[in-house]
């Protein structure tokens, strides 16, 4: 494999693990707040059309992006009212949001475009165009260094550019912030929080709200930056996982960062069958490529990656005890 | 004391809660620019207005049995299988071979064979992630969506690659031996002389998914395991005080779990396709979940929402057929059952508490005026 | 040493001062339970007051209430004479109150410093308030003598300094009212002591203290006034000075109590139960249990003494089957498996071991179950319960129905769920069920935990004849009173280890509490510095040792 | 169409289900969904050529999973629809077992052989098709590698590669061709996120051509190809327009010509087994405005006279499905 190659694998892995980043930030809120969120994947989709279908509509990829994000808001919103305010449970919650996502997107989409539950083709300011950054293209000719950023490092959306900056702006807003202590308290020991005269609910709230913009961002990458346009399913289990990430990187900013780029080279390298078989000597099977990212995470989950500790109130209704 | 009296519990909750979710459906419809009362209207002439229509919904709702009791005997030990899908995919894997290679004499011992292998198939696919929770604590329900990622990539590598017969193009099996071909109602009933519908779909098996909902009550109620899975599910740790082991319950419960959703295999695959097709499950292990939560996990009540989602299911090809709402809308309704019937559970259960606390109080005053 | 001595004198009241906390009929329901009814209650500034009644009186909703934590239905709050709204907790710590709660509510894998500014931060950036609370936490705990070191994780540090970072944690937020629910609960005497020198001194600060408790001698040693509670209602508020301990166990109970067992002097027969070397181990690793012996005879009450998490609870479960552990233990004479196949509850009844464990909630009962499938629950195989493959439920429902009647289950009815009945009655379902079992052995924990007066002098009087019956019993308890009454011998645990063993008759309160800090006879500590550094040491979590 | 109307015509179809006979064409899609800029799209123009050269109505369905097939074809048989048109190969198996039993309705099959007196089976040629194309784009290619990228990985799609590679081979034996097959399953006709990557990866293998024979799929591909600044060739429908100035060609592959003459001919059609090829104008290159300037006259000299070789018989283009295995291209 000679360098070029690897820098198109990298750049591949950067443009296939931002969606992943922004889904597994937006859980690592939620649950960080001690709500658990297997809905990342319907919130995903339903941003991912509404962006796409009010970018058709308005032209501008922002006005698309507020959209996505808003919608994933409505979706974040339900959830919140379910297993919040309605002390329901967080995981059949989440099912149902992936269905409704699932089925509204289609049923819209069909209604409004009649294509098919797919929209039309976005054009010129319908879309998140790739930022050249400044000097990427003087310095696209110096060895090694060169193609590194005009390849790797330049050249995406600002989506992409945003996804890893919110990297240091969460750990940032977790562990330098009273806002981030809060949180971090919540889902490890509401009462605590609730006794100091802080509103368990309100936080939860704003948790649930936080990972609805960051899905809804995830979901915009999708259809109008890394595609021109929204076509059925297009999440294709990035969700779920961003959920797998998020437990690899035992809800951790940082790690979520390296987790979800391992998930993006496994992406990348199902594109590219013939760096593997260089790489390893033997032809790998399509499907076997294709359910790699799935068998790891079970690998993950079943802890021979090192056990991780999810947050002690996680997934538990908060109920004054009596 | 109950603040609730147990047929309020049982039928008023749900019943309300299905109500609410069939409002907004309705506001769906409105919203995508249709009529609600001419779809519904189209729905029940096409689902329930004539036999082909009956045929199709028993033959979906026989689906939803096998998963929703899947579903719904996890639910008795507080596991939440959404791997049904995968499960059932495996069942057809299950089911492919025992046809494809074994020649069955008769129908009747292909179906026990099938159904066997079926089960076994779904057992061992529900069976590795039950491992994985009971002894390396991974999460069931990552582990199991994970499973139905995995198990599709398996069959169509299958499909693709082992079974698919020569110079076929469709990742398909061949068509099964017409010695295994299941009789369909049509053939069940012509002997009594009632006319069925020859072209629906629905066969014998949903006579075994209805077997199966008797014998899952007995299991669940009537029996030792039951009761341990039931203990189990209710109260982890008063369970290994009883000397019930956590292992044996999750594995126990999740295979049978897996089997009953591999043992739908008899019905879509040996019943109706007659042969291995790829997304032969279409959704029906999802489906499960509401059928589970909305018949709270009582093989009767999964009964009865099965035939209630094989409604809306064969109602919904119709209008797919016959008009330009898409198919999607019963996904939409699907997910409204599910969110009223399982997640805002309490939105319906809080009020009702308390207009029957309510009630009673003035009940009690009453008695005590009238002393 | 006498409570005069702990908490001197109080402050001479002012005359004509306003009360520092005013309630007037405060009504609670949470659904069909009247948790408080039409209360009122009048606290001087600057005392100890203190609030006694039976478990489930509505002592700790009444606070909660006061705390913002629940809304009342009906009634007022004046605070130093002003009527004030405490909708939350918010308002609450504004209004200068500090609550400490029975479970602490400490967030486990922060620091002491983190927990004391949660909610009390002084701007969104974190720094410069961590570096406010660590200024104020060093005057906070040279006024008060409250030391802990900010850093510490609170998993990592003992309860007593876990409840200390609590009061911190009032203290820091200005409070003047400090309520604290049953707060020596999980602590050693001595640690009580310790805390009740603390409250002396904020008392003498000026402070208001109120204090909730089921345990008269608390009450006795340390208020200056007593309100009684029973079933939601006030029943009485007198002078501490001019009650007896009698009189208030009247008015708590509503009827005479007997605060003593009448029972026969034991007469031992053959070791039913023998432990050699008893060892556990875990799930992170720590071990609870480091080499265990004892004995305990047919016909005698082994009490095992100590504060909770001492290892006791991993005693009753390694024996009781659902713990793995390392060692020798026998039944009658013959091995017990400790780990494998063999080693579960089932395997333990089976071989004439009884248990009714120490949290009958979570453990010894199903509490959606109704209660003839509690019954049946952990003997659900029993051949008389079955009927081939099936289970016979009308069989269990008839032994369920005589069981009741002969442990007086109130209400008899079978049908009826276990979270339905009252903590007396769940617990009698446990014992009729255990007990009926006619065991060789019966290991019972908290016999009386969450119980009313009434079903523990039952209960007691159970528990005694079947020791009279011949059989060995060990019993757990956290409650000292409850050893001393119940035990033919009395072993103290601490730190996973038996610190001794005693006999009621030659021994006292104030030596087993030592014991139960780890302090053996030869190096009884002498001044209160060397007990602290010892609790210190001995509070620490044993996961550092490892 | 108000809403009233359209329902009112869907109780009628159901009313009349079962007896009255209902004279209309039907056509049903195959999973990729009618507006898959490929092939079903086409097979949707033809369907509305002939609507409004008649004025007649059709029904249509877009199938949303693999059990809808039968049913959706008993539906229209049993409703009266004549004849029903259906696109794709995953029908043959269905209809084999279907249409004896609905001996009075004509039905055709699009790219599969159905052998029932009832049943028109129209196959194409889309290796001869794909040779010219493949010509093409490597007299287009500067970097003498060009890339391919296939749907659902079948022998139908592996036909099209080594036509492809074939045409390729023919003009520039040095060249490379980096093939890819999206996936293995129905949705990989469906996936344009996955065609996007497949294309990028391809471009850094040096390929400056790229040939989608994905369906849905190829949207990505065609876009991407465009937003990189290299040329892509379309398949089935004219994709010219998608991206002009970009798209060097496509592959006509006349589904809308099988679909208007199966509407015209009507019931009582003629049936058997129609191959469409070059020399038919079942398939071949497509040129138009938005293509003009990228193709020279030097290639359409050269092409057009393969075309006419490969149309009087005297170039064979190796059909990869005769003996699945291709002479230019190793799977």
């Amino acid at each position: 494999m000679d360098y070029m190659t690897l820098i198109q694998l990298l750049d591949s892995t950067v443009r296939l693990a931002t969606p992943l980043l922004l889904a597994c930030l937006a859980g690592l809120f939620s649950e960080r707040a001690g709500i658990f969120d297997i809905g990342l994947e319907g919130k995903m989709l339903a941003a991912a059309f509404f962006s796409a279908a009010v970018a058709s509509l308005s032209g501008s990829v922002w006005i698309g992006l507020a959209a996505g994000i808003g919608a994933s808001m409505a979706l974040s919103i339900v959830h919140g009212v379910a297993s919040i305010t309605f002390r329901g449970n967080q995981l059949i919650s989440g099912v149902a949001i992936n269905f409704l996502a699932a089925g509204i997107t289609v049923l819209i989409a069909q209604s409004w475009f009649r294509q098919g539950g797919r929209t039309p083709s976005l054009m010129g300011g319908g879309r998140f165009e790739a930022i050249t950054l400044p000097g990427a293209e003087a310095i696209a000719d110096v060895p090694i260094i060169g193609p590194l950023y005009s390849e790797l490092i330049s050249g995406h959306s600002i989506l992409v550019y945003m996804a890893f900056a919110a990297v240091p702006l969460t750990w940032w807003l977790l562990y330098r912030t009273r806002f981030g202590l809060r949180l971090r308290a919540v889902g490890e020991n509401p009462a605590a929080v609730d006794t100091a005269g802080v509103s368990v609910v309100g936080l939860r709230y704003a948790a649930v709200a936080i990972c609805g913009v960051l899905c809804g961002i995830a979901g915009a990458y999708l259809s109008t930056a890394l595609q021109a346009g929204f076509v059925k399913d297009m999440s294709a289990g990035r969700g779920f996982i961003a959920l797998a990430a998020l437990i690899f990187a035992k809800w951790r900013p940082w790690y979520a960062l390296y987790s979800t780029l391992l998930f993006g080279l496994f992406g990348a390298l199902e594109t590219r069958p013939d760096v593997i078989e260089s790489l390893i000597g033997i032809k790998m099977q399509g499907q076997l490529l294709g359910a790699l990212p799935y068998i790891m995470t079970v690998i993950i989950l079943a802890g021979f990656g090192g056990k991780a500790i999810p947050p002690r109130a996680g997934g538990e209704p908060y109920v004054k005890e009596r | 004391m109950d603040v609730m009296p147990k047929w309020a519990e049982v039928i008023l909750v749900p019943l309300i809660s299905l109500l609410l979710a069939a409002i907004l459906s309705a506001l769906v419809i409105l919203g995508i620019g249709e009529d609600p009362v001419a779809a519904v209207k189209l729905m029940v002439t096409g689902a329930l207005g004539s036999t082909y229509g009956w045929g199709y919904t028993l033959y979906y709702a026989t689906n939803f049995i096998f998963t929703g009791l899947a579903v719904s005997i996890a639910f008795h030990a507080r596991l939440f299988n959404i791997g049904g899908e995968g499960q059932a995919m495996l069942g057809g894997l299950g089911v492919a071979i025992a046809c494809l290679y074994i020649p069955w004499p008769h129908w009747s011992m292909a179906l026990v064979g099938a159904a066997v292998m079926a089960g076994l198939f779904g057992a061992v696919w529900a069976a590795i992630p039950a491992w994985l929770q009971a002894k390396r604590g991974s999460h069931i329900v990552i582990t199991t969506i994970m499973f139905n990622f995995i198990a599709a990539a398996l069959l169509n590598y299958v499909l693709v690659n082992l079974m698919r017969p020569k110079g076929s193009m469709d990742p398909a099996t061949a068509r099964f031996p017409e010695a295994v071909n299941l009789p369909t109602l049509h053939d069940i009933l012509a002997p009594f002389g009632i006319a069925f519908s020859k072209s629906a779909p629905a066969n014998v098996s949903f006579l075994v998914a209805i077997a199966a909902c008797f014998v899952l009550w007995v299991l669940i109620w009537r029996t030792r395991l039951g009761y341990e899975i039931r203990a189990y599910g209710h109260s982890e740790s008063a369970a290994k005080y009883a000397g019930i082991s956590p292992f044996k319950i999750i594995m126990i419960t999740m295979i049978i779990s897996g089997a009953l959703a591999g043992m739908m295999a008899i019905n879509n695959v040996m019943g109706e396709a007659e042969r291995l097709v790829l997304n032969s499950t279409e959704g029906a292990g999802f489906i499960g979940i509401a059928v589970a939560l909305m018949g709270r996990s009582h093989p009767l009540g999964v009964f009865i929402s099965a035939i209630l989602f094989g409604f809306l299911y064969q109602g919904g090809a119709e209008l797919a057929l016959w008009t330009t709402i898409p198919r999607e809308l019963i996904v939409v309704i699907q997910a409204l059952v599910i969110l009223f019937t399982g997640a805002l559970d309490n939105m319906v259960r809080m009020p009702l508490e308390r207009i029957f606390l309510a009630l009673r109080k003035r009940n009690a005053k009453a008695a005590e005026g009238s002393k | 040493m006498s409570a005069d001595k702990i908490l001197g004198q109080p402050e001479a009241a002012v005359p004509f001062a306003e009360p520092a906390i005013e309630l007037k009929g405060i009504s609670k329901a949470f659904g069909p339970v009247q948790a408080n009814k039409d209360i009122s209650i009048r606290v001087m500034p600057g005392t100890i007051h203190g609030i006694i009644g039976e478990n489930g009186a509505g002592k700790s909703t009444l606070m909660s209430i006061l705390y913002g934590f629940y809304k009342a239905d009906k009634g007022e709050i004046f605070i130093s004479g002003k009527k004030t709204d405490i909708p939350d907790s918010q308002a609450a710590i504004a209004a200068g109150i500090g609550m400490v709660f029975q479970h602490f509510k400490l967030v486990e894998n922060f620091t002491v410093l983190e927990n004391i500014i949660l909610g009390a931060e002084d701007g969104w950036k974190l720094k410069p308030s961590l570096a406010k609370a660590r200024r104020s936490l060093v005057e906070l705990a040279e006024d008060y003598g409250l030391n802990v070191d900010p850093d510490a994780l609170i998993q990592d540090i003992g309860v007593g300094m876990q409840q200390r970072v609590e009061i911190l944690k009032a203290l820091y937020r200005q409070a003047d009212i400090l309520i604290l629910d049953e707060p020596t609960g999980v602590l050693t005497p001595a640690e009580a002591d310790q805390l009740f020198l603390i409250l002396g001194r904020l008392r003498s600060e000026g402070k208001t203290i109120i204090l909730i408790t089921h345990k008269l001698r608390e009450i006795m040693e340390t208020t200056d006034t007593v309100s009684v509670m029973r079933r939601g209602e006030m029943t009485a508020t007198v002078k501490t000075s001019e009650t007896s301990p009698a009189e208030l166990a009247e008015l708590m109970v509503g009827r005479k109590v007997l605060l003593r067992v009448d029972k026969e002097p034991s007469a031992p027969g053959d070791v039913i139960l023998d432990v050699k070397g008893l060892r556990v181990i875990d799930d992170k690793g720590v071990e609870r249990l480091r080499g265990i012996d004892l004995q305990v005879r047919a016909g005698e009450i082994l009490g095992i003494a100590g504060v909770a998490g001492n290892g006791q609870s991993e005693l009753l479960e390694v024996l009781g089957g659902y713990e793995d552990g390392t060692g020798e233990v026998t039944v009658n004479g013959q091995n017990l498996d400790l780990t494998g196949k063999y080693s579960d509850g089932k395997s333990r009844r089976a071989r004439g071991i009884a248990h009714v464990p120490e949290d009958r909630q979570r453990e010894g009962l199903i509490m959606d179950f109704h209660a003839w499938e509690n019954t049946a629950f952990g003997y659900h195989d029993d051949p008389g319960y079955r009927s081939g493959v099936l289970m016979n439920n009308n069989a269990i429902r008839e032994d369920t129905t005589e069981k009741m009647a002969r442990f007086d289950v109130r209400p008899p009815d079978p049908k009826l769920e276990a979270k339905n009945f009252s903590g007396g009655n769940q617990q009698k379902i446990v014992l009729a069920r255990e007990i009926e079992r006619n065991p060789d052995l019966l290991l019972i924990g908290q016999p009386t935990r969450g119980v009313d007066i009434g079903a523990i002098e039952f209960i007691h009087q159970q528990i005694v004849a079947l020791r009279d019956q011949g059989k060995a019993i060990l019993l757990v308890s956290v409650e000292l009173e409850e050893i001393l009454a119940l035990s033919d011998r009395i072993a103290v645990m601490f730190d996973g280890r038996v610190m001794g063993e005693r006999t009621p008759a030659d021994t006292n309160e104030k030596e087993l509490g030592l014991l139960m800090a780890g302090i053996t006879d030869t190096d009884v500590p002498h001044s209160v510095a060397e007990i602290e550094a010892n609790l210190a040491h001995v509070t620490g979590d044993a996961s550092k040792e490892v | 169409m108000t809403l009233m109307t359209k329902f009112m015509g869907a109780a009628a179809a159901v009313a009349l289900s079962a007896g009255a006979a209902l004279a209309e064409p039907a056509l049903i899609f195959d999973l990729g969904g009618k507006f898959d800029k490929s092939f079903n799209e086409a097979a949707f123009g033809g369907a509305q050529r002939w609507a409004e050269e008649t004025g007649g109505t059709f029904r249509e369905i877009e199938l949303q999973s693999e059990a809808q097939r039968e049913q959706a074809l008993r539906r229209f048989a049993e409703a009266g629809a004549n004849p029903i048109v259906m696109t794709g190969f995953a029908f043959g198996d269905i209809l084999n077992q279907v249409a004896p039993d609905y001996p009075e309705t004509d039905f055709a099959i699009i790219d599969m052989v159905v052998d029932q007196p009832n049943v028109r089976s129209v196959v194409f040629n889309e290796h001869e098709g794909s040779y010219l194309v493949g010509m093409m784009a490597a007299m287009a290619s500067e970097s003498n590698t060009v890339g391919f990228i296939g749907g659902m990985d079948i022998p139908l799609i592996r036909k099209f590669a080594c036509g492809y590679a074939q045409g390729v081979k023919a003009v520039n034996a040095d060249a490379t061709v980096i093939a890819n097959m999206t996936g293995t399953t129905p949705s990989a006709w469906n996936d344009p996120v996955k065609g996007s990557e497949l294309t990028k990866a391809q471009i850094s293998q040096g390929a400056d051509v790229v040939y989608a024979a994905a369906g849905g799929t190829g949207v990505g591909v065609l876009q991407t190809a465009a937003d990189e600044g290299i040329l892509s060739v379309g398949v089935d429908s004219n994709q010219n327009h998608l991206h002009p100035g970009k798209v060097l060609t496509s592959m006509m592959k006349r589904v809308d010509n099988a679909v208007y003459q199966a509407m015209t001919d009507g019931p009582g059609m003629e049936k058997g087994f129609n191959v469409m090829g070059i020399a038919n104008g079942g398939v071949g290159y497509a040129m138009d405005e938005n293509n003009a300037e990228l193709v020279s006259t030097d290639m359409l000299t050269a092409v057009d006279a393969a075309a006419a070789k490969i149309a009087d018989g005297s170039l064979a283009v190796h059909d990869y499905m005769s003996d699945d295995s291709c002479p230019a291209l190793s799977f």
